[in-house]
């Protein structure tokens, strides 16, 4: 099986996501995965911005400003959707209620660690949002991303060197290259995609 | 008691200098615009605001950020596509920002207004943003001591409201809303219309009037902000 | 003036109450301050099992099992009421939202602490309800009783005796003997009924 | 995701010995009686049960109580005029009772669904119910650390449900209902109907479906309890 492509790996997690389960996608490319979700695997979307039973993105006439999801993208409301304010938004994801979340990530160490909100730069302007709430709410995390970066950095590493946004809290790892399986005893690597499994852990370190 | 006002200027009269401002909001999602305007008009100054975000545009909080009418600002997502107008306050130091995570800024405004001291939250715990916090192991688990962030007015947009203030949301624009109203000594809100008692279903108040001191109808469209990342 | 029977009490009561405030108003006693409201004070009602709005007393086929307040006594929802849930409740008493309490006391001390929910009797079955919430969360907490139990003891003490529900939270007094207002610096009589202020004072140990 | 069951007995299924059980309602508005039943009939025993009051008259709580099923009770108000079963529990030291103020129940359960680790409350500062807690000062006012209450499974009686376990309440039956949901592992609701989706409307859904693991419909009609004093 050769290296996955964005929509390979948001196809990747959609086929884990068990039917029935609470999930919030996180902004980006994480939001792909609903695309391959199967139409009566009846998963329901929540945005932490206070809705759950998200619908698609809005198309023409369907755009509401009131109607949004976290990253400020006009949905559509479903019937079974149901609004709450933030407090109870949040409290929703800090309670553990989520099955499953799926965010974006620059690191993730070998312990589960993450780091999604800050580059570290200097003079970047430090913007949150939920990425930490998000990061430690939900029952699974799984962060989707390439496995390395532009310059050819791996992003799962032995230590995160940008700022993190939670510790331990990553589960799995989907990546072009292949799935982690972050455990209690280390990591496991369930599959790999156009590589060999002692290649990769020679790349990673692993 | 809530009173219902004729404008906008007279809903945010008596705005000190100095005034932590509570501004609802996701984006234009829910902004009072109209308010921030008066507010604007008002002239109050060295204002802290706090909000999700820190202004769309050149409109609404992003006209009273130009404005500079406000000293520091309290939020999770400063940075969007189209915040240039923080984005140059903040590089030329004219603005002081504290960043926080958005459901701990949602939890801190709902402490306020529930007379809760302080609260043990797991959010952040081990990151830079609880550096210099308290923490606490309670049953195997780490948290970091949070404190209320009260207001002493607090800007919402709802849908409606009746003459006693209780009020009803649309769909996400309801968000900070509801908990920014039960924060702050001074509530003001914004609304499409104002009915007589009895014209909101009791099960379906978001906003007991408690809350509301001040209701004025300003019938304006909602407007889209650009798409940010990461709220 | 006479002293005051219970009906008076409550007339003073609900005389002191400003048009337009939000109340709540103890199980017992104090639930009759609301017949001498004007009907158009304004004034809303506050019951902790989650209703801002209250009605007054249901009756014949008014009465709704699903309808009733702190006392469990069935009432009516007039138009611009709301319900909410215990958690929503209790924070908008705990938050300060409410402007007046009006509560029943075995005692309160010259310090304005409040005795109303235990009798201390070694087999009493304790029973605190909302009493301690309700002792801490008003702008104003308004205790109405008779000045003295019937074996002539005052309720109106140096230190309670009984077991405390609040700490320093009662600003007023009505009795039949007389209104007290608890200040920083003491005890002030507003005004008596039916018994000259010295005689009271020494009755009291004032 | 949530299950529609056919019976209350199916509802409760699996509750096993030893396990804390939420009971919502106040009185019996909200007393959730068919699953009081259902789970005097399944037996399970050793019971904790956290609710406001412990048991009216001789149905529901008072009947699983009367059974002997229940250890130990949390509520805020045992004693009421028609609480014959638990005073007689009581005073023949047969249960175990905590008391804890009306609010402070709300707000741990709340915290409890919440993910809040603890709270500072000013509730009960300086009275025999605070005393051996942890205490602090902030800002010069006096709190008493508070824990929340986590439970095994929730039973509740809520109005209406569709099949995706969206909630709606009635009246001041609502009370316990909504915190409750939010606390337990397993959380079971009755109501009066079971719709499709889309048949509430999203703006006054108060139990979010992603709260509730199963529901039943239980057409009940509601009862009065006996009044009694103080909560």
């Amino acid at each position: 099986m050769s290296r996955l492509d964005r929509a390979g790996i948001a196809r990747r997690v959609a086929a884990d996501i068990p039917p029935g389960s609470y999930v919030n996608l996180g902004i980006g490319q994480p939001t792909l995965v609903a695309d391959y979700l199967a139409p009566d695997s009846g998963v329901i979307l929540h945005t932490e911005n206070g809705m759950l039973g998200m619908g698609r993105a809005a198309v023409g006439d369907e755009v509401d400003p009131d109607l949004i999801n976290a990253g400020k993208v006009p949905v559509t409301e479903p019937p079974g959707a149901s609004y709450f304010h933030h407090a109870d938004s949040f409290a929703m994801m800090r309670g553990g209620h989520l099955d499953v979340c799926v965010l974006g990530a620059f690191q993730v160490s070998f312990a589960g660690d993450l780091a999604n909100w800050h580059t570290g730069e200097p003079d970047a302007i430090p913007a949150v949002g939920g990425a930490m709430d998000l990061a430690i709410g939900a029952k699974s995390v799984y962060v989707m991303m390439t496995l390395f970066t532009d310059a050819g950095a791996p992003k799962l590493v032995p230590s995160c060197t940008y700022p993190l946004t939670g510790l331990r809290c990553v589960s799995r790892v989907y990546t072009d290259y292949g799935v982690f399986l972050i455990e209690p005893d280390g990591v496991t690597i369930r599959e790999t995609y156009g590589i060999e499994e002692p290649d990769l852990r020679g790349k990673l370190g692993l | 008691m809530t009173l219902v006002v004729e404008s906008a200027d007279e809903a945010v009269a008596g705005v000190s200098d100095g005034a932590t401002v509570l501004v609802g909001g996701f984006g234009t999602a829910g902004q009072p615009m109209e308010l921030i305007d008066a507010l604007r008009r008002l002239g109050a100054k060295d204002l802290t605001v706090v909000s999700n975000n820190a202004g769309n545009g050149s409109q609404g909080l992003a006209a009273l950020l130009a404005a500079g009418q406000v000293r520091r600002i309290v939020c999770s997502f400063p940075r969007q596509k189209d915040s240039y107008v923080f984005d140059e306050l903040y590089r030329s130091k004219r603005i002081e920002l504290e960043v926080v995570p958005q459901g701990n800024l949602a939890e801190r405004l709902r402490a306020a207004g529930a007379g809760i001291g302080a609260f043990y939250c797991p959010t952040g715990v081990g990151t830079p943003l609880a550096e210099g916090k308290e923490t606490r192991t309670i049953d195997g688990r780490e948290y970091v001591l949070e404190f209320p962030i009260h207001g002493d007015v607090a800007l919402i947009k709802a849908h409606q409201a009746d003459t006693l203030g209780n009020l009803v949301y649309r769909k996400t624009a309801r968000n900070f809303g509801p908990v920014m109203a039960t924060a702050a000594k001074l509530t003001v809100a914004q609304v499409t219309s104002v009915s007589s008692p009895g014209s909101i279903d009791p099960e379906a108040v978001v906003t007991p009037g408690i809350f509301v001191d001040r209701v004025v109808a300003c019938p304006s469209p909602a407007v889209l902000a650009e798409e940010g990342a990461a709220g």
